[in-house]
C-alpha cells in the first residue's frame, strides 16, 4: 500500500479495458477519484455498482464507459440519469443489467471467493431473459430451481471514507450499501479518505475498519473528496447540486460545459472546492471528525 | 398530473397498508411518505428498511435516496445491501412498497424502459431492488398516482413480476405473495383473483373517478367501499409532512 | 419482543427437541442463559455454533443435549471437552461435524435465505464421508465442482452482548465470530445484555447494532452473564476458571459437583456472581460501559 | 517431551516462514507465539488473520482463544468468520500455520480422533478451521514438537488434507499449494515432491536427532542445512515473548 496523490494512484491503478466497482451508496461516493479518471481520458471502462447514480453518468458523459453493470442508475429521487439514457439510446454504450440484490450477490460471491452464488430472485418477468447465458442451478437438497448468480471481480474498486492510518486501514460508517462487499471482491482498492488519523485510533474501534490495509492499493487523502454526495459526520449532501445536474445533463452541451468548468477545468479537488465551497459542517457534535473513537 | 387532494389520499391510504410490529421494505417518493406517516400515527413500532442498510430507520424528513443522511442519522442499525436483501429472500418482509411508470391488470410493473428493450424510446432507471422486491416480500402494495398514462393493458417491460394468468406461475418460480393492493390518489384496488379490481374510493372521488381514463375494463367490486375521510391525527400528521422539505437531512 | 426475566425468556422460547445455536465466539458466551436451560431442566437439545466451548460442554453434563453440530468443541488453549468426550465415547451423543468456514456457510446460508451455498472446502479428506448425504454442486459458470452446503436456521439462538435499548436492538462489539450470522440464521433470539441504554443512544452508534429490535424475541439484562468469557469493555476473561474447568471435567463425579454448586444450586446468575465476583473491570476508558458511543 | 530448547526452536523457526507484508492465518499456541515472534522481528507489516474475525491482529500476550481479548484489543480490523473464511477461500491468504495431534509423511493432519471415528480411543477438538485452512491457504506450514508418537506412517483421520502420492489430486478437487514445510524442534522438513523430506536441522541437533524415534524411513536431502543458531534479535525476541503470562490479555 503506498499513501500518494490521487492524480498517481488513477494512473498507476486504473487501465484502458478495467471494470471498476465505484464505491458510495448515496453515502461517500468517490466523485474525486471518478473526476480524476475523466481528466486522465481513461477509455472503454466497464463500471460496476448496484445503485449508480450521477458520478456513473459523468464518467459516460466524459467519454470514460463502452459497458456498464449496474441494478439501477439515475438521479436518486430527482429523474433519469441523462447522458446514460443518451448513449444507450444512440447504441454507444453496453449494459448489462441485474436488480440490486442479485448484482450484490455477485460481487458477495467475488468477495468469498465462490464462483457462483444461488438466488431467488430474476426467476420471473422480462429481466433474466436480457442477460446472456444467465443460469439457473437446482438445489441438491430441495430441489428448488434457483438463478446461479456469477462471481463478479472488478479489476479496480474506487472508495471514499471518513478516514485511514498510514498503514492504509480504512474506516466507514454510515451507510455502507454495496460498498464493502464491492471494493473487496474486487483486485485493486483505490481508496480516497477524508483525512489520516493515528492508527492507535483506528486500532481502538476496529469495528469501524472496512478495508484492510493489506487489500488497498493506495491511498489519497482527499478532503471534499466525496461532494455533491455526503461523508457521514463531514459534510451533509448537496441536494442542490443534484437538482442542477438534472437540469444541466439534459442538454449534450450544457453538460460538455459543466465537465470543462468543474473536471477538465480543475487541477485537482481543491481547486473544485474553490468552485463548491462546502458550508454545511453543521453534523452533531459526535460525528465530528476525528471525535469518533 | 395529481392535485393536492389527490397527493393527500394516495399518502394516507398507503399508509394504512402498514401494520404494527411489522417489517416494510420501503422506496423513495410516496413510499416513504407513506412509511413515515404510519410510524407517526397508527404503527409507531413499524420496522423501515432501506436497501442501503438502513434497518429500523426513522427519517426526520423525506429522504431523495436510499442512502441519504436522514435515513444513517436516526436508524437503529445499519447493516449493508446483503443484509436487507438477506431478511428478503429469508421472508422475513411482510411488506413491500412499490412505484413504478407503467403498471398492467396482473401488477406486474415496468421501471426499465418506455418502448422496446433493444431500441428504447425512453430508458428509464431499471429494476433497483424493485424486482426482488416484488418477487420476496410476503405482500406487495403498489403506490400509483392516476395517471392514465401509466396504467396499461401489457407493460412494455416486466422489471417486477405481478401476478399472471395462470395463478400459480408465481409459486412455480418460488416468488412469494405479490401484489395485494393498488392505491391511487382516488381508490384502493385488490388482486384477490390475481387481477386489479376496484374495492375502495376515496371521497370525493367516484367509481367513474378512480376508472376515469384507464385503458382497459377494470373489474369494480360488488360492493365498493367508499372512504369518507382518514383518521383526524393521521390527516394532521400528513399536514405536518407535508410541509417538511424535501432532501436529505 | 418483550423485556423480561432470562428464566422466563428460556421458559417461553426453549423447547424439547429444539435445535439452539449458542452465541458468542470465545467473546460473550452466554454463560447464564445456558445454565438457565440446564436448570430448568431442557432435554433433547441439538446445540450448534462453530467453535464450541465449555458452556457446551456443561450443557452436555447437564444431560440436555442429545446431538451436537459443531466445527470444533474443546477448552480453547487448554484441551479437550471431557463431557463431550465421554458421551461421544460412550455412544449418548450423535454427532454432525463440520468445519468453521462450512458450518459458517450453512448459517450464512439460513441468514440470507437461501437453501444451500457452494463451497471449496470438504472436498478431501476423511471429514466429508462422515457427514451424511453431502451433495456436491456444479458451477455452471466454470464447471467447478463445489461441496454443497445446506442452509441450516436454528429454531432459537441465544446471544449474550454489551447492550441494547428497550425496543430490543441489540449492540455488540469486539469479537463477533458467527454470533450475527448464527442468530440472524435462527427463527427466534433470546439476547441477554450486560445493561439496557437509552433507545438514542443506540441510534447514534447504528454500525454497533448486530441485532435489530423485530428479530428478538425476549431480552433479559443479566450483568455478568457471559462469565467466565468476557465482555469486551465490561470485564475481561477468567482464565483461571477455564483451567480449573479442565482439571473439575476430567472426572463425571466432579463435575456433577460443580454444576449441583454453580449452577443447580444458584437460583439465577445473581446468586452464581456471589460464587464468582468479577475483580478485572479495568479496561481502557474508551472501552467502559456507556462510554462507547 | 520437547525439551527448552526445542520449543525455543520450534518458535524461532517457525516465525521465518511469515514474510512481511503477507497474510497469515494463525491458529493458537505454537502458531500465536511464531507469529508473534515475526511481527516483532522481521515482518512487522505481516497481516495476522485469526478465525474469529480479527484482521490485522497483534497481539501483546500469547492468546488461549482465537476469540481471547488481545486479538480483539489491538486489530486493525474486526470482521467475523464468514470475513476470515472468504478471504481465505478467495486465495487471498499467503499463509496458514497448523499443529495436530497427528501428522503423517504426506502432511496430512489428523485432529479429530485416536483410533477409529465410530469408536474412538481418544476424541480430540475437531476441525475448527484446520481444513479449511489447509484446503485453501495458498501455502501451509505445519508446526510439531518433535514427539514421535505424533508422526505416523498414516493418520488415523485425515482432517486437514495434506499432499498425496498421486501429485495432482489436491488441484483436481480445487485445492491450493499445501503443506510446503514442518517444522520441529530439531528441524525442518519440506514437500517439495509431495513428502515429507528432511531439509534442515537446527543445533545442536544432527540428522539423527530430527529423525528419532519416526516410525517410517524419512527421506533426507542430500545436502541438509544446518542451522547454528537464530538472529541475535530474534532470539531476544523470542525470549521476551517466553517471559510473557500465556492468557489473553
Amino acid at each position: 500500500m503506498a499513501v500518494t496523490t490521487l492524480s498517481q494512484a488513477v494512473r498507476d491503478h486504473v487501465s484502458e479495458g478495467d471494470t471498476v466497482f465505484i464505491g458510495g451508496f448515496g453515502h461517500c461516493v468517490p466523485f474525486a477519484a471518478g473526476h480524476e479518471i475523466i481528466r486522465q481520458g481513461k477509455r472503454n471502462l466497464t463500471l460496476t455498482r448496484t445503485g449508480a447514480d450521477i458520478l456513473i453518468d459523468q464518467l459516460i458523459a466524459g467519454g470514460c464507459v463502452s459497458r456498464l453493470i449496474v441494478g439501477y442508475i439515475g438521479n436518486p429521487g430527482i429523474g433519469l440519469a441523462h447522458a446514460f439514457r443518451r448513449a444507450l439510446e444512440a447504441g454507444s454504450l453496453m449494459l448489462e443489467e441485474w436488480t440490486n440484490f442479485t448484482l450484490t450477490l455477485r460481487l458477495h460471491a467475488g468477495r468469498i471467493g465462490a464462483p457462483f452464488l444461488p438466488a431467488r430472485a430474476l426467476r420471473a418477468g422480462d429481466m433474466p431473459r436480457h442477460i446472456a447465458n444467465l443460469a439457473t442451478v437446482t438445489c441438491p437438497y430441495t430441489g428448488a430451481v434457483l438463478t446461479a448468480v456469477p462471481a463478479l471481480c472488478p479489476d479496480v474498486a474506487l472508495v471514499h471514507a471518513q478516514r485511514a492510518d498510514e498503514d492504509g486501514n480504512v474506516q466507514l460508517w454510515g451507510i455502507d450499501g454495496d460498498t464493502r462487499e464491492g471494493a473487496l471482491a474486487s483486485r485493486k482498492i483505490i481508496a480516497t479518505v477524508e483525512e489520516i488519523v493515528p492508527a492507535d485510533l483506528v486500532r481502538r474501534s476496529p469495528e469501524l475498519t472496512i478495508l484492510p490495509a493489506h487489500r488497498v492499493s493506495a491511498l489519497s487523502v482527499v478532503p471534499g473528496g466525496a461532494h455533491p454526495s455526503y461523508v457521514h459526520g463531514y459534510y451533509t449532501r448537496d441536494d442542490a447540486r443534484f437538482a442542477e445536474y438534472d437540469r444541466l445533463s439534459r442538454r449534450q452541451d450544457e453538460l460538455d460545459a459543466f465537465l470543462a468548468a468543474h473536471v477538465h477545468g480543475v487541477a485537482d479537488r481543491e481547486a473544485y472546492l474553490g468552485q463548491f465551497p462546502l458550508t454545511d459542517l453543521n453534523w452533531l457534535a459526535h460525528h465530528r471528525p476525528g471525535q469518533r473513537p | 398530473m395529481s392535485t393536492e387532494i389527490e397527493s393527500r389520499n394516495l399518502v394516507l391510504a398507503a399508509a394504512l397498508e402498514l401494520r404494527d410490529d411489522e417489517t416494510c421494505f420501503v422506496g423513495i417518493g410516496i413510499p416513504s411518505l407513506a412509511a413515515m406517516l404510519a410510524k407517526r400515527t397508527h404503527a409507531p413500532r413499524a420496522h423501515l428498511i432501506y436497501e442501503s442498510g438502513g434497518i429500523g430507520a426513522d427519517p426526520q424528513v423525506p429522504p431523495l435516496s436510499t442512502g441519504s443522511p436522514c435515513i444513517a442519522e436516526n436508524a437503529a442499525m445499519l447493516g449493508d445491501c446483503l443484509d436487507v436483501f438477506g431478511e428478503l429472500q429469508a421472508g422475513r418482509i411482510d411488506l413491500g412498497l412499490l412505484s413504478a411508470a407503467q403498471v398492467d391488470r396482473f401488477g406486474n410493473l415496468n421501471s426499465t424502459v418506455i418502448g422496446r428493450y433493444e431500441s428504447p424510446r425512453l430508458r428509464l432507471v431499471g429494476s433497483g431492488g424493485a424486482h426482488d422486491i416484488a418477487s420476496l416480500a410476503k405482500q406487495v402494495v403498489i403506490l400509483m398516482p392516476h395517471e392514465p398514462r401509466r396504467f396499461v393493458p401489457q407493460v412494455d417491460f416486466i422489471t417486477s413480476p405481478g401476478h399472471s394468468l395462470a395463478g400459480n406461475e408465481r409459486a412455480a418460480a418460488g416468488l412469494r405473495g405479490g401484489p395485494s393492493a393498488l392505491i391511487t390518489g382516488r381508490g384502493r384496488f385488490t388482486f384477490a383473483r390475481g387481477e386489479m379490481v376496484l374495492a375502495e374510493v376515496f371521497a370525493p372521488f367516484t367509481v367513474d373517478d378512480a376508472l376515469e381514463g384507464l385503458s382497459w375494463q377494470v373489474p369494480v367490486e360488488d360492493t365498493v367501499m367508499r372512504r369518507s375521510d382518514f383518521a383526524p391525527a393521521a390527516a394532521a400528521a400528513y399536514a405536518r409532512l407535508d410541509r417538511l422539505p424535501t432532501g436529505t437531512g
